[in-house]
């Protein structure tokens, strides 16, 4: 370990406040890049439950293309 | 101005059919150049249909939208249910104005654009939104977005306010435009029993169906558009050339 | 009631952020030209900044002022809204606090992140945020003015740009010259309270003017 | 040379279910690249004579803003191939990337910001490569506003992938033209031609969180790609069964 106390990891010679800042946004980039496409396939995923019900309720055959 | 109706009734008060309901009187239009109307009256009463027929251009939808306030039309006199009025747009919370456009919201979902509505008008409840949107025959759609659905699906949306709002006059703007003979015919039910219970129907349209059990009267709009035009009395026709007075 | 009606305003300029976000996008691009054509020294750029976050501020919401009522109108929708019983100029008001909410706000949180690129001088932020805060909504009101009148021309931006510029300008006057005091340390408290004045004024008169002259509109077709 | 693997991919089932373990394998080892090139280089890797710690914020930085650079020629490739071959997933590929590329951009720009102000004592400086990260960041913003204001799917396709080679051509001579105004930055440290003039346990952690960084590309893409095939798809029966298999009918 580089850093002999934890105290001394945090504060990083004064530049803590800076590196851990853009940790923070590396962070959030990676959190948004994974909420964003979940959140996503929720709403494929129920458009096609509403279309696949719509669908049996008028038990039409399904079109297959 | 402004839509204050606290001179009539309670709106959703119930009436017996008969009555005289609306009595527009001396109604002018003019539209760019063209004198549409020329003292043109009109009378409604309540349990009655009346359908406008006529060639395009006549002034079907301006004449409707002059009575339900939407176009500036002179009218000497207004009487609504027995009161003279100064403009159509004091009764305007009693009708229910169905345009030519399909009045939806694209980017709303049609669960949304359904209760938009009902939160405008007040004798309107959203208990009764499931079984509307049943009868109008889009259950699936409820979450869909307005922009999705097709131009007849969005006109049964429109039609779907027909059973929200209940009031006493339904004006009407090509009702059956882009129907479907299913959704025709649902339609056609649904004036015919809105009229026994003593509302009323205006609408223009193009191919008059006559309704078997309710008084109904088709007046022909073909007013000549440079200026002829008949006798002051609704339906008949004359070639006396008159000067528009004024 | 009242309140729900707002609620679908603003989830309908929600659903269309894109469109109306695009403008706080080229208000972001245009303060980063500024720099590229003047060059980057410090001296140069630091006092036209407020200038620089005003004048595009004011471009980016003329931008964004043709989407306010025209699609409502070309689908029917104001009709109906004239037609119900809440009045129309509580919708129209409606209509331009979302359209605000989406356009505006944006401006103001932006606005600190573009002074820091044109090196505007640390005690002028408060006053720019604060000038911007007070300056959008009325840009956004005088336009829904403008908006209104010009709903029905196909090519309206143009013209509206025209209408509504010179109306602006006392608004940008005030609002790009309170960084400017504020800069050599006085309270930029004439500035303020101007611009808080005219926003009273318009946040009463802009929305019955507005449904004033989208119901000529209407009546006209 | 036969085609067939090319035109294989094309097809969205076929693509859908090869991906399958692939994504798992491509988030499971991007997550453990990213945590050890993380705490190497956030707690093991020696600071920098010069900077100090603050030379830590280099392990995210580079192999974000290579990344980011990347991403759009990756994209550029994919719109070529979806114009010429017609290939939807391609065009799904570019659609799809927008966004991700947008965020890498802005982490290198934020991250460029925070590490200049204890080296060059502000936040923002109008160099060169930051005001080209900067104008590429825009040139993202606007291939997806572009994509999100069509509504014809197959027209918006088209026009992203356009606006994607535009945006291609337009990168070097936004390099060129910017690197003639003025640089305030060091030249580039990962070079390919010849190795870091770093020491070898700083410039490692580095590789490896590039390498991560990459790998969590795939990953994000391939999630992302796969529900936009689920969408497009959504009509066929090989998409009902695999909905009634995830239950969700």
């Amino acid at each position: 370990m580089y850093f002999d106390s934890f105290a001394d990891f945090i504060a990083m010679g004064g530049h803590g406040t800076f590196v851990w800042m853009a940790y923070a946004c590396f962070l959030m980039v990676i959190i948004w890049n994974l909420i964003s496409p979940v959140m996503r396939r929720r709403q494929v995923l129920e458009s096609a439950r509403r279309y696949w019900r719509r669908a049996d309720a008028e038990n039409q055959p399904p079109s297959v293309d | 101005m402004g839509n204050s109706s606290a001179a009539l009734a309670a709106p959703c008060a119930p009436v017996r059919a008969g009555d005289p309901l609306l009595d527009a009187r001396g109604i002018t239009c003019e539209r760019g150049d063209k004198l549409l109307f020329d003292r043109y009256d009109l009378s409604v009463k309540s349990g009655e249909i009346v359908q406008l027929a006529g060639p395009n251009g006549a002034g079907k939808t301006t004449l409707l939208r002059s009575i339900c306030g939407m176009f500036d039309a002179e009218i000497d006199t207004l009487i609504w249910r027995g009161i003279e009025l100064s403009s159509p747009l004091e009764y305007a919370d009693e009708l229910l104005y169905l345009g030519h456009m399909a009045a939806i919201r694209p980017h709303l979902t049609l669960w949304e654009n359904l209760s938009w509505y009902t939160c405008l008008s007040q004798c309107s409840d959203m208990s009764k939104l499931p079984a509307v949107v049943a009868e109008v025959g889009l259950s699936g759609y409820e979450l869909e977005l307005a922009s999705s659905l097709s131009a007849g699906q969005k006109r049964r949306i429109a039609l779907a306010r027909l059973k929200l709002v209940d009031c006493r006059m339904w004006i009407l703007d090509e009702p059956f435009a882009s129907l479907d003979s299913a959704g025709v015919e649902m339609l056609c039910g649904w004036i015919q029993d809105f009229v026994q219970r003593g509302g009323s129907v205006v609408y223009s349209t193009h191919q008059p169906v006559d309704f078997a059990n309710c008084e109904s009267r088709t007046l022909d709009i073909d007013q000549k558009p440079w200026g002829y035009n008949s006798e002051s009395s609704s339906g008949s026709k004359g070639e006396s050339f008159s000067e528009p007075a004024r | 009631m009242r309140g729900g009606a707002f609620r679908y305003e603003f989830l309908q300029a929600y659903r269309r952020r894109s469109e109306l976000v695009n403008p706080v996008v080229f208000f972001v691009m245009v303060c980063a030209m500024f720099p590229l054509a003047l060059g980057s020294n410090a001296q140069l750029l630091a006092p036209l900044a407020s200038g620089i976050v005003w004048v595009a501020a004011v471009l980016a919401t003329i931008l964004s002022l043709d989407q306010m009522f025209r699609q409502d109108f070309d689908d029917g929708i104001l009709e109906q809204m004239e037609l119900s019983e809440v009045p129309f100029y509580q919708i129209v008001a409606f209509k331009i606090l979302a359209h605000w909410c989406l356009t505006g706000l944006p401006l103001v949180i932006l606005s600190p992140l573009l002074a820091m690129m044109l090196y505007m001088p640390s005690e002028s932020y408060l006053s720019l945020i604060v000038g911007l805060l007070i300056g959008t909504p009325i840009l956004s009101l005088i336009g829904a003015i403008g908006a209104a009148l010009t709903v029905k021309i196909r090519r309206g931006n143009i013209v509206l740009a025209l209408l509504v510029m010179p109306l602006y300008v006392p608004i940008l006057i005030f609002g790009s010259t309170a960084p400017l005091m504020a800069a050599e340390g006085t309270v930029p408290a004439a500035q303020l309270l101007w611009l808080g004045a005219i926003l009273v004024l318009m946040a009463t008169l802009a929305p019955i003017t507005a449904a004033l002259s989208l119901r000529a509109n209407i009546y006209g077709s | 040379m036969n085609w067939t693997w090319f035109h294989k991919w094309g097809s969205p089932k076929w693509f859908f279910q090869k991906t399958e373990a692939l994504v798992l394998w491509f988030g499971f080892l991007c997550l453990i690249l990213l945590v050890v090139g993380t705490v190497w280089g956030l707690a093991f890797a020696p600071e920098d004579i010069k900077q100090g710690n603050s030379f830590r914020i280099f392990y995210i930085h580079v192999p974000s803003a290579i990344l980011a650079q990347s991403i759009f020629m990756a994209m550029a490739i994919s719109a070529v191939v979806g114009l010429v071959w017609r290939m939807k997933l391609a065009h799904i590929f570019v659609q799809v990337a927008a966004p991700i590329g947008a965020s890498i951009t802005l982490l290198a720009l934020v991250t460029g910001a925070i590490w200049g102000k204890p080296t060059w004592g502000t936040w923002w400086v109008w160099d060169a490569r930051l005001t080209s990260t900067l104008i590429q960041f825009f040139i993202y913003l606007g291939i997806i506003s572009l994509y999100q204001s069509i509504e014809n799917r197959d027209t918006a396709y088209k026009a992203t992938a356009i606006a994607c080679l535009v945006g291609i051509v337009n990168l070097p001579i936004i390099k060129f033209s910017v690197n003639w105004w003025k640089t305030l930055h060091q030249p580039a440290t990962f070079k390919l031609t010849e190795a870091p003039s770093m020491a070898a346990e700083m410039w490692v952690p580095g590789l490896i969180m590039l390498v991560g960084f990459y790998l969590f590309f795939a990953f994000a893409v391939l999630v992302r790609m796969r529900s936009e095939v689920l969408e497009r798809e959504k009509r066929t029966a090989w998409v009902r069964e695999y909905l009634e298999k995830k239950n969700v009918l």
